[in-house]
C-alpha cells in the first residue's frame, strides 16, 4: 500500500481533470480505453498509477451510464474488475499465506498488459510505415518472365504397340467378313444387258454365251443366270425374244424376235 | 629464381583476371534473370542457370553492391532475390491508380501481433488487444496473402496458429522476419509476461515452414475448411476491415 | 590574382561536382521510372518527372552507357525507352524441361501399322485402320523421331511412304525391326483371339534404308517441305496427339 502513496497527488490531479468525452466508439475495447486514459497521466507506463487509472475508468463508465449510453459487456466486466482491484489496493493487504494474489501484483499485471499493447501498437505503426511494395517501391513493370519450355518426351511401351497393332488388325479382319456383301444382279441390270445383246443376235444362241462377260466368278454366275432367266421370261411374254431348252439342265437358247418376222405363237417358245 | 617468381606472379594475376571476368559475366546473367523474372527468384534457381565454378552468393552480393546506390536495388527476401525501385524514390513513382486500401486499425494491429508473436493463436491475439478480433480483419490479411494458418497449438481445444508468409516479407520489404522493425525494443522492454502462456514471453518471431515444438500440423485439406469455418463475413466486419 | 583564380577554379569544380551529383540523381530517377513502367517511356514523359536543370537526353545517354555492358540494356525503340535483357543472354531466359507424355492411342496405332507394314502410305494406313489418320498423330510420331518419310510409291499420285527409324528401335528396345513378333507369337501372347479369317497374315517388317522396288526416292530437301505441306496442326489434332 505504501508504494501507492507517492501517487496520491497525481490521483487527485487526474481526478480533477475535466470529464472525458463519453464516446466509446473511438475505442477498440476496454484495454484500448484504459491505455488512452493511462496516456493522460503523461508518465511512463511502468510508473503508472493503477489506482488513478481505475478511478478514471470507473468515472468514465459512470458518465456513460449517466447519459444512458449502451456499453458493451466487456467494458462492464473490466469496470467490475477494476472496482475490485481498487478496493484491494485501498484495503490493507491480507495475510501473506493467503491464496489470493497480492494487489500490487495484479496492478503490475494490468500495467504490463497496457505496456504490451502500447508496444505492439508502436511496432504496428513502424511496420505499416515501411516502404511497401506497390505503394512505395515497385517491381519491374513489364518483366519478360522466365519461360520453361516443356519439351514432350513421348512414352509408349512395346506392349502398347503390339496390342494396338493386333487390336486393329483383328478388328479390320472381322469387319471385312461381316461387311462383305453378296454381289446380286438385279432384274433391271439383267434386262438391260439382255436387251442390248439380243438386238445384234438373231440366231439361236445359248444364254451363257450372252453372259460370258459377266460370268466371272462362281458367285456372280449364279446371280447373273438367275436374274437373266427371269428377265428373259418377261421379255418373252412381251414378244421381244424367244427361248428354248432342249432338256432339263441343258443350255437355254435365246434369240431375238426381229420386227418383220411374224410373231411365233407363244407356245412354241415354251 | 626471379624469373620463376615473375612467371608465377603473372600466372596468378592471369587467373585472377579470368576469375573476375567470370564473375562479371555471371553477374550479367544473374542480372538478366532477375530483371526478367516476374517473381523473386530462389538462390538455387539462379545458381542452376549460372555457369559452373561461380558461387551464386558471391554473384548476388556483388550485384547487390553494384546496385546499392542506384535507382533500383537488389533485395533479398527469405533467400529469394528481386529487383525493386529504391525506397527513397517512392515520391516519384506513387501511382494513384494503384492506391492500396488502407488497412483498418484492427487489421494493422492483428497483423503486427501475428508478425511479432508468431506462431500465435486467435485467443492470444485477442488477449493482447483486449478485444475480440473480427472475422473481417483476418479475412483481409488472409486475402492479401500476408498471413497463413500454420498448424494447431498443442493445447486444450487445439487452437489454430497463425503466422506470416513470404508475401508479407516481400510487401513490407523485410529480408527476414528477424528484420521486423522495433523488435529489439519489444524484446528489451520484456513486457511479454502478463497472462500469456509460458514460452510465449520471448518474442522471437518464427515464420519457418517447420512447426514449433508446441504446434501440430493441420490435417490435409484442413486449411481451406478452417478458413471457411470462421463463418461468413458480416457487413459490420467488412466495414471494419475496409 | 592567384587567389581569385584559385577561388574561381574551386567554384568551377564545385559547380561541376554539383552538376555531376544532379546528373547521378536524375539517372537514378529515370532508371526507377523506366524499371517500374509497364510500357516503354517517351522522352517527354521522363523529362516531366526529372528535376529542372537536367537535360533528359543527357540522362538517357548516360544511363544507356552505364548499362551497355550489363545483363540488361537501356534501348530506344520507336522513340521510346525501355530496359531489355541483353540480346546475347536471351537464351538464359527460357529453359527446356522434358515432360513425359503418353502417346495417344491413335498415334500408337498408326505407329504400329507403320512398323509392321513399312514402307506404307498414308492411304494404306487408313485402309488398315479403317479410320482417317489425324495430322497430329503423324506429327507426334515424327517429333518423337520414330517415323520418317522414306520415299514415294511408284503409283498414281506418287504418295509418300513412311517407315520407322533407329530411334524407334532404341525406344522400344528392339535390336532390329525383325524382332517385332510375327502372327504366331502375337497369337500365343494372346494379342489375337481365334476368330481370324483364313488367309490372315502379318507382314514381315523391313526397315531397310534401301528403297523398295516400288519406291522412288524423295527429291532433295523434299522431306522438310513435305512435312510442312501436311498443313498446320489444328487444335483437335493436338488434343488427340496428347
Amino acid at each position: 500500500m505504501a508504494a501507492e502513496l507517492p501517487f496520491e497527488t497525481e490521483i487527485d490531479k487526474a481526478d480533477s481533470e475535466p470529464s472525458f468525452l463519453v464516446d466509446v466508439d473511438g475505442f477498440e475495447g476496454p484495454l484500448d480505453l484504459l491505455l488512452d486514459l493511462a496516456r493522460r497521466q503523461k508518465v511512463d507506463l511502468a510508473k503508472i498509477s493503477v489506482l488513478a487509472l481505475a478511478n478514471q475508468y470507473l468515472a468514465f463508465i459512470e458518465e456513460a451510464r449517466r447519459v444512458r449510453l449502451e456499453l458493451a459487456a466487456d467494458y462492464l466486466v473490466m469496470a467490475a474488475w477494476l472496482a475490485y482491484l481498487k478496493s484491494r489496493l485501498l484495503l490493507p493487504e491480507p495475510p501473506k499465506n493467503s491464496n489470493e494474489p497480492a494487489a500490487a501484483d495484479l496492478a503490475a499485471a494490468l500495467a504490463n498488459r497496457l505496456r504490451r499493447l502500447e508496444a505492439i501498437r508502436a511496432a504496428a505503426e513502424k511496420l505499416v510505415n515501411r516502404p511497401r511494395l506497390g505503394r512505395d517501391v515497385f517491381t519491374r513493370g513489364s518483366p519478360e518472365g522466365l519461360a520453361v519450355l516443356k519439351r514432350p518426351e513421348w512414352q509408349a511401351s512395346i506392349y502398347d504397340l503390339l496390342d494396338a497393332y493386333a487390336r486393329q488388325r483383328q478388328k479390320a479382319a472381322l469387319s471385312h467378313v461381316t461387311l462383305k456383301h453378296r454381289v446380286v444382279w438385279s432384274l433391271a441390270e439383267a434386262r438391260d444387258a439382255l436387251e442390248r445383246l439380243v438386238g445384234v443376235i438373231t440366231e439361236w444362241t445359248t444364254m451363257d454365251s450372252y453372259l460370258t462377260e459377266y460370268l466371272t466368278t462362281p458367285e456372280t454366275r449364279r446371280t447373273v443366270r438367275a436374274s437373266t432367266f427371269s428377265a428373259s421370261l418377261e421379255m418373252v411374254r412381251e414378244g421381244k425374244i424367244e427361248i428354248r431348252q432342249d432338256a432339263p439342265f441343258a443350255n437355254i437358247w435365246v434369240r431375238g424376235k426381229s420386227g418383220d418376222v411374224p410373231k411365233a405363237p407363244e407356245t412354241q417358245a415354251a | 629464381m626471379a624469373e620463376t617468381a615473375r612467371l608465377a606472379f603473372a600466372e596468378e594475376t592471369n587467373a585472377e583476371a579470368i576469375k573476375a571476368d567470370q564473375l562479371r559475366e555471371a553477374c550479367r546473367m544473374a542480372e538478366a534473370l532477375l530483371f526478367a523474372a516476374s517473381d523473386p527468384l530462389d538462390e538455387s534457381d539462379i545458381a542452376k542457370r549460372l555457369p559452373d565454378g561461380v558461387r551464386v552468393t558471391d554473384v548476388l552480393q556483388s550485384l547487390r553492391g553494384q546496385y546499392e546506390q542506384r535507382g533500383i536495388n537488389l533485395v533479398k527476401v527469405n533467400k529469394k532475390w528481386t529487383f525493386r525501385t529504391a525506397a527513397d524514390l517512392s515520391w516519384l513513382l506513387s501511382r494513384e491508380s494503384n492506391e492500396q486500401k488502407k488497412l483498418s486499425r484492427a487489421a494493422t494491429e492483428t497483423l503486427a501481433i501475428i508478425a511479432y508473436h508468431q506462431p500465435v493463436t486467435r485467443a492470444e491475439i485477442e488477449d493482447i488487444r483486449g478485444v475480440a478480433i473480427s472475422r473481417g480483419s483476418l479475412d483481409v490479411l488472409m486475402e492479401a496473402g500476408w498471413i497463413r494458418l500454420r498448424g494447431r497449438r498443442k493445447a486444450p481445444g487445439r487452437p489454430v496458429t497463425y503466422g506470416t508468409t513470404d508475401t508479407f516479407l516481400l510487401h513490407f520489404n523485410l529480408e527476414s522476419i528477424g528484420d521486423l522493425p522495433g523488435l529489439d525494443e519489444l524484446k528489451s522492454a520484456g513486457m511479454f509476461d502478463g497472462r500469456l502462456p509460458p514460452g510465449f514471453g520471448v518474442p522471437t518471431p518464427k515464420d519457418d515452414a517447420a512447426l514449433a515444438e508446441d504446434e501440430d500440423p493441420l490435417e490435409g485439406g484442413e486449411e481451406a475448411d478452417l478458413f471457411e469455418e470462421l463463418g461468413p463475413v458480416g457487413p459490420s466486419d467488412a466495414s471494419e476491415a475496409a
